[in-house]
């Protein structure tokens, strides 16, 4: 049987990887799709947060944590909607998906 | 069983996710994105979450990720030109993604809590759809009203930003 | 709960005139009028006030924020009374000497007025913070008037002006904040009545962290050395006006706070750190005295000669006995008037000649007489001949703190010893700052005033009218305290709370 | 009497209507629709004083708390988003130019619409009392600013700083559901009361855990009120974005992350051992941002990206504040802070757009001058430069009063001393603006700057506030919680 340990050092491992593709890669898409994967990761960790610890009340997961992770989805979708028009936007003005182009303001 | 499947699910989505950021074509990543999200319903699935593993799969590999494809199709991105990785962004990553992952493994290790095998529901839980339900439109019906009016903004603003001449 | 103070009737004026000014009355006339006013209205207070009954007197106080004990307090005692008493006689003399300038007159005199407000708000307020933001109210225009009104390199004056000020008012403001969180918990107070009077108690801990923060705070707004840069630029591209009421009167704020909060409260921690003032004091008289004669104009030269100066009553406060703080208080009065008459004076000439440069001027004293007598007095004035105030306040100070601290000669101990304690080493070379201010005053006044005249200043014109009239008052009062000191000295004293 | 959420649900219901009724009014003028929701978000301003609080002050199931502190920030997001969008009405001319439509004003109702539902998110973050509310409410405040930032389409510098937002807030939301994901599995709650009550009750063990949770909050906290190390995106995103809502983002969107930090902080401060931890964690994040705010503001050139600094300057400020929350004042100190933030911030924004529009440009060197073209603006930037510096008779003198008194009351030296080199850099970079204004002469073709009616009132009031409560803060602090 996988422990809760095992679901957290996984979902770790996640974010850890979406945050490394914000650190590292130049592409804005790429880096968008990173955010979306430490979502996820947090998503498993409440996941399984919730089913682990069962409420002592009438011994059920939390389901207040699964609100939270649908909340989550929807806020990511939104998120990513408005992101991805303003990429688009952005894209039309300059031709570049890419950070290191993004140069108009200087110090 | 369960741990098999876990093991196997857990692997395919880091190996997917990892897929993501060290790919050179977007389209590529954004495939390995769908499979990581699809592998990361399926775990949702051991962990009995049916509910989320559903929502998971149609707004995720159903919306999101034709939306990265469309706009990826869209504007036409090819695979990145190899590009000269500056060393710096490297060590600061490194060492921001190494601190955590070290604080992570810390913590895990050091609380038994946490080591236990899953616990057994009272009742079973077939039909946590009705139970998310019911804590949705129950407990949490303002943050639900505010996540409604977030979409309304949101919708707006894609229109906005996103329409060639607006009228 | 309100209660008003006839003070702030004088706070109010100069305000109330910038107001009127900013509407549309003559600039000029309205200010003249205004700072006359006060200057009336001082005269009633000094004759008003019950020398025999001392302490503070005519109070008032509007509550600002009861929980931290802060209260608009105004009142005044003798020391007050003659700071405001200088603050308001040379606030109507820059107002009388000031030009007005050829862009934003109307500007010129607000900022005027209000430093005038912010100096009669400092010395007339008897609550700690609000003596410290009056004087920071007085600051700003002062900046205003460099960077805007001033000559030569005046932006960088002012900018260096700002920030040292700046620095060193937030350092005060730090003490300030130290010395309400001294006081007992239950008790603390901004209001200096209450804080003399948890100190009479024994309340109040001699912290040395807080006299450092003041004694630096305020040593940064007195130009002590190796903090004094800032202020001979300054002085030197102000327009006049600024610079007598800056150098005049607003730079007495810092020993006037020293004096009424450090000594009361403090007077461990002065003793135990008056070697170090010592050492500074002494860098402002001879370091800064051998500048002095190194300048080769007179602006600068003036304004190098006031941050001497100020190493005087360092002295008298550094001493900590009564005959040197009273010293100090009457060189406060006498250095205010002194510096606003040189300053005033060089402005006169500036305007005149152009230039205070001592190679292109010389025998000036031919053409306008009146203009060299007045400068003459006031250099003899500001070098301390008897007769005027500065001889009175510089032998008090020199008195007193040669009879400051343990004695170190004849028998002590049933031990002969023999040699000079640091406040008699201190004093003795102290006194050679006297020489060194004749060497440069004298040497100014025969630079400017004597020697062949120049062709192209052969028709200058005299000093007439207003300003002539206001100079003549400042060397008249120099003369009449310097005859009879004692009348300062009864209102002075009583007012010095020493350990 | 009305209930509180109301005012909530009349700011959203005047956001839909305002929509519906951008979408028929092709002939009017869109103006009329700033109008209609300035006069709207005062008619709930006014309201607000009607409300009836609850005596425990928590509604419904626990996610929405009125209290005193709600209620003021609530007030504060109404003053706030009125004056965003008076300056939105003044910068109209910019935006119409900026956004690609078929006629001039197409596209330019929604600019003064959004941030009506701004405002909402702002109002419902100041009554967040559980995390999940904490998240909604943000989300839709972040989200909405994402368009707002990026609004104008034709200028490169809107869309990068819009893009730069949009990564690093979706970043920082990324922390914040993890961090809320540990401490959530700690303590087995999201509400603020609840972990309150576990806390007491959880294994010592578990601690760590819980740090590391609330550390990544702060983290995602951290880059929404511009704290060092996560202030970088500031500069950037300030100078872009539209001029009205660089001021609703230094305002509004700061003050709601001070609200969400004073609310999350309050339980673990309840615990000694918590507390110990997080007031250094605080220290050392006052410490760095003070320093980097003040000494990264001296060298720069532009009036926006000044600003920008100076919010994360504030922000340190703030932070040494949070950092004392032990004294009893010190909750005060920071609400009264921010009050005088946002007059003196708007201020010196109601400066800055007429002066745009006149000089065509926002960095210093437009203000060349300014004293001479328009002495009242001139005047009104002196007061706010003043107030931001922190001179005496300003309510900028007594913030910081307030809060140094507090910090050195809990034996924050460092911070004070760190504070002096701060307030010292901070002389410099304001007083940089009055030698623009007051002693550079203006350029040749600087004319007058006009000024509309509705921003001269707005900034009379606020030089109004600025001086009145520099010299009365006590009709400021009675009404704070």
């Amino acid at each position: 049987m996988p422990t809760l340990a095992h679901y957290l050092v996984v979902s770790g491992l996640l974010f850890a990887i979406g945050l490394g593709g914000v650190l590292l890669r130049r592409n804005i898409l790429i880096i968008f799709m990173g955010l979306e994967l430490m979502l996820n990761a947090a998503n498993l960790s409440l996941v399984a947060f919730s089913r682990f610890n069962l409420l002592p009340a009438d011994g059920m997961p939390n389901y207040n944590a699964q609100v939270l992770v649908f909340f989550i989805i929807t806020v990511a979708a939104a998120e990513v909607a408005v992101g991805l028009a303003i990429i688009v936007a952005l894209f039309r003005a300059k031709q570049t998906t890419h950070v290191e182009d993004l140069n108009t303001l200087k110090f | 069983m369960q741990l098999a499947l876990f093991w196997l699910f857990s692997i395919l989505m880091l190996a997917f996710a990892l897929g993501v950021i060290l790919l050179r074509n977007p389209v590529s990543s954004a495939m390995s994105l769908v499979m990581s999200f699809i592998s990361l319903a399926a775990v949702f699935v051991t962990l009995d979450a049916y509910f989320i593993a559903v929502v998971q799969v149609l707004v995720y590999a159903g919306a999101v990720m034709v939306l990265f494809l469309f706009i990826i199709m869209l504007l036409d991105l090819r695979a990145e030109k190899r590009r000269r990785v500056r060393l710096s962004a490297w060590l600061g990553g490194g060492i921001v993604v190494g601190g955590f992952l070290s604080a992570l493994s810390q913590i895990v290790v050091s609380l038994p809590a946490l080591h236990v095998p899953k616990p057994d529901v009272s009742q079973p839980l077939a039909n946590d759809v009705a139970l998310v339900g019911f804590a949705l439109f129950r407990n949490f019906n303002l943050p639900f009203q505010i996540i409604g009016v977030l979409l309304l903004v949101a919708t707006v603003g894609v229109v906005l930003l996103s329409r060639k001449e607006l009228k | 709960m309100i209660s008003v103070s006839p003070l702030l009737f004088l706070i109010l004026v100069p305000i109330i005139a910038a107001a009127l000014v900013m509407a549309g009355a003559n600039a000029r006339t309205t200010s003249m009028l205004g700072s006359a006013v006060n200057v009336l209205f001082l005269f009633a207070l000094l004759f008003l006030y019950d020398e025999s009954a001392g302490s503070f007197q005519f109070l008032g106080s509007i509550p600002v924020l009861p929980q931290f004990g802060l209260n608009l307090t105004l009142g005044a005692d003798g020391l007050s009374l003659v700071m405001l008493f200088l603050s308001t006689i040379v606030t109507f003399a820059a107002v009388c000497v000031a030009r007005p300038p050829v862009d934003n007159p109307r500007w010129f005199y607000v900022c005027l007025l209000f430093i005038s407000a912010g100096v009669i708000g400092a010395f007339a307020s008897l609550d700690v913070l609000f003596l410290y933001m009056f004087h920071e109210l007085a600051l700003i225009p002062t900046f205003l008037l460099i960077g805007i009104w001033g000559s030569g390199d005046k932006q960088a004056a002012a900018w260096k002006a700002t920030v040292y000020l700046a620095t060193g008012s937030f350092i005060l403001l730090f003490g300030i904040i130290g010395l309400y969180l001294i006081q007992p918990e239950a008790a603390r107070s901004f209001d200096l009545r209450q804080i003399l009077a948890h100190a009479e108690a024994g309340l109040i801990p001699d912290n040395p962290v807080v006299y450092l923060l003041l004694l630096f705070g305020f040593g940064i707004l007195v130009s002590l050395f190796p903090f004094h840069t800032w202020a001979p630029q300054a002085y030197a591209c102000a327009p006049a006006p600024a610079s007598m009421l800056h150098a005049g009167v607003l730079k007495k704020f810092g020993l006037y706070g020293l004096i009424r909060l450090a000594v009361p409260l403090m007077p461990e921690s002065i003793q135990q750190y008056a070697p170090l003032l010592l050492a500074l004091l002494l860098g402002n008289i001879l370091y800064v005295g051998y500048v002095t004669i190194a300048q080769r104009k007179l602006d600068l030269m003036l304004g190098y000669s006031s941050v001497m100066h100020m190493g005087y009553i360092f002295l008298g406060f550094a001493a900590l006995t009564e005959i040197s703080l009273t010293g100090a208080s009457l060189m406060l009065l006498s250095h205010g008037l002194t510096i606003a008459a040189l300053f005033a004076l060089s402005g006169e000439i500036r305007e005149r000649t152009g230039t205070l440069d001592f190679h292109e001027l010389g025998g000036l004293a031919r053409i306008t007489p009146r203009l060299g007598l007045a400068f003459g007095f006031a250099a003899m004035a500001s070098v301390g001949l008897p007769g005027f105030i500065g001889f009175a306040g510089e032998l008090l100070v020199f008195f007193g703190s040669f009879g400051a601290g343990m004695p170190a000669m004849g028998l002590l101990n049933g031990q002969e010893v023999f040699g000079f304690n640091a406040y008699q080493l201190a004093t003795i070379a102290a006194v050679w700052g006297i020489v060194i201010s004749a060497i440069y005053m004298l040497r100014a006044y025969r630079r400017v005033f004597m020697g062949p005249l120049a062709e192209r200043w052969s028709r200058l014109p005299d000093l007439a009218g207003a300003p002539h009239a206001s100079l003549v008052l400042l060397l008249a009062i120099m003369l009449v305290f310097g005859f009879f000191p004692q009348f300062l000295v009864n209102l002075v004293t009583p007012a010095l709370i020493l350990p | 009497m009305i209930p509180p959420f109301a005012l909530e649900i009349c700011v959203v219901s005047l956001g839909i209507f305002l929509l519906m009724a951008e979408s028929f009014s092709f002939k009017t003028s869109k103006v009329t629709l700033a109008h209609g929701a300035i006069f709207g978000l005062l008619c709930v301003f006014v309201l607000s004083f009607w409300t009836d609080l609850p005596a425990d002050g928590l509604q419904g199931s626990g996610f929405y708390v009125v209290d005193s502190l709600a209620m003021f920030f609530k007030r504060f997001a109404l003053l706030a988003t009125i004056l965003t969008l008076i300056l939105a009405i003044d910068y109209l001319p910019i935006v119409q130019r900026l956004v690609p439509g078929e006629r001039p004003e197409a596209g330019t109702g929604e600019f003064f619409i959004l941030p009506v539902f701004t405002c909402a998110g702002l109002m419902w973050m100041a009554s967040a009392a559980d995390f999940i509310m904490i998240f909604c409410a943000l989300e839709l405040v972040t989200i909405s600013l994402y368009i707002q930032v990026a609004y104008m389409r034709r200028s490169l510098a809107s869309l990068e700083a819009g893009t730069k937002f949009l990564i690093l807030g979706a970043l920082s939301t990324g922390f914040f559901v993890y961090g809320i994901t540990w401490i959530f599995g700690m303590t087995g709650e999201t509400g603020l009361n609840a972990i309150q009550k576990s806390l007491s009750v959880i294994p010592v063990a578990n601690h760590t855990a819980l740090l590391f949770g609330l550390g990544l909050v702060l983290v995602a906290i951290g880059f929404k009120i511009a704290a060092a190390p996560f202030q970088f995106w500031v500069p950037d995103v300030y100078q872009g974005a539209p001029t009205p809502i660089t001021a609703f983002l230094a305002v509004a969107s700061k003050a709601a992350g001070f609200v969400v930090l004073i609310r999350v902080l309050q339980p673990f401060f309840t615990v000694p051992a918590f507390q110990e931890k997080l007031t250094l964690a605080l220290v050392f994040l006052a410490a760095l941002t003070l320093l980097f705010g003040n000494l990264s503001a001296i060298p720069q050139t532009n009036f926006k990206r000044l600003l920008g600094y100076s919010s994360i300057a504030h922000a340190g400020y703030l932070l040494i504040g949070l950092a004392a929350i032990g004294d009893s004042f010190a909750g005060k100190a920071v609400v009264f802070y921010l009050g005088g933030y946002l007059v003196m911030t708007f201020l010196s924004f109601l400066v800055l757009v007429p002066v745009t529009k006149a000089a065509g440009g926002d960095d210093l060197a437009h203000f060349n001058g300014l004293a001479k073209r328009s002495p009242m603006l001139a005047f009104a930037m002196l007061v706010a430069a003043t107030s931001l510096a922190g001179v005496p008779f300003t309510i900028g003198f007594f913030g910081k009063f307030f809060i140094f008194e507090a910090a050195l009351n809990q034996g924050l030296y460092l911070l004070a001393v760190l504070g002096v080199i701060a307030v010292a850099s901070g002389f410099y970079y304001y007083f940089k603006v009055i030698r623009a204004m007051y002693w550079q002469p203006a350029g040749d073709e600087a004319g007058p700057v006009p000024v509309s009616p509705l921003s001269r009132m707005a900034i009379f009031a606020c030089v109004a506030a600025i001086l009145v409560l520099g010299v009365f803060p006590r009709f400021l602090t009675d009404l704070l919680p």
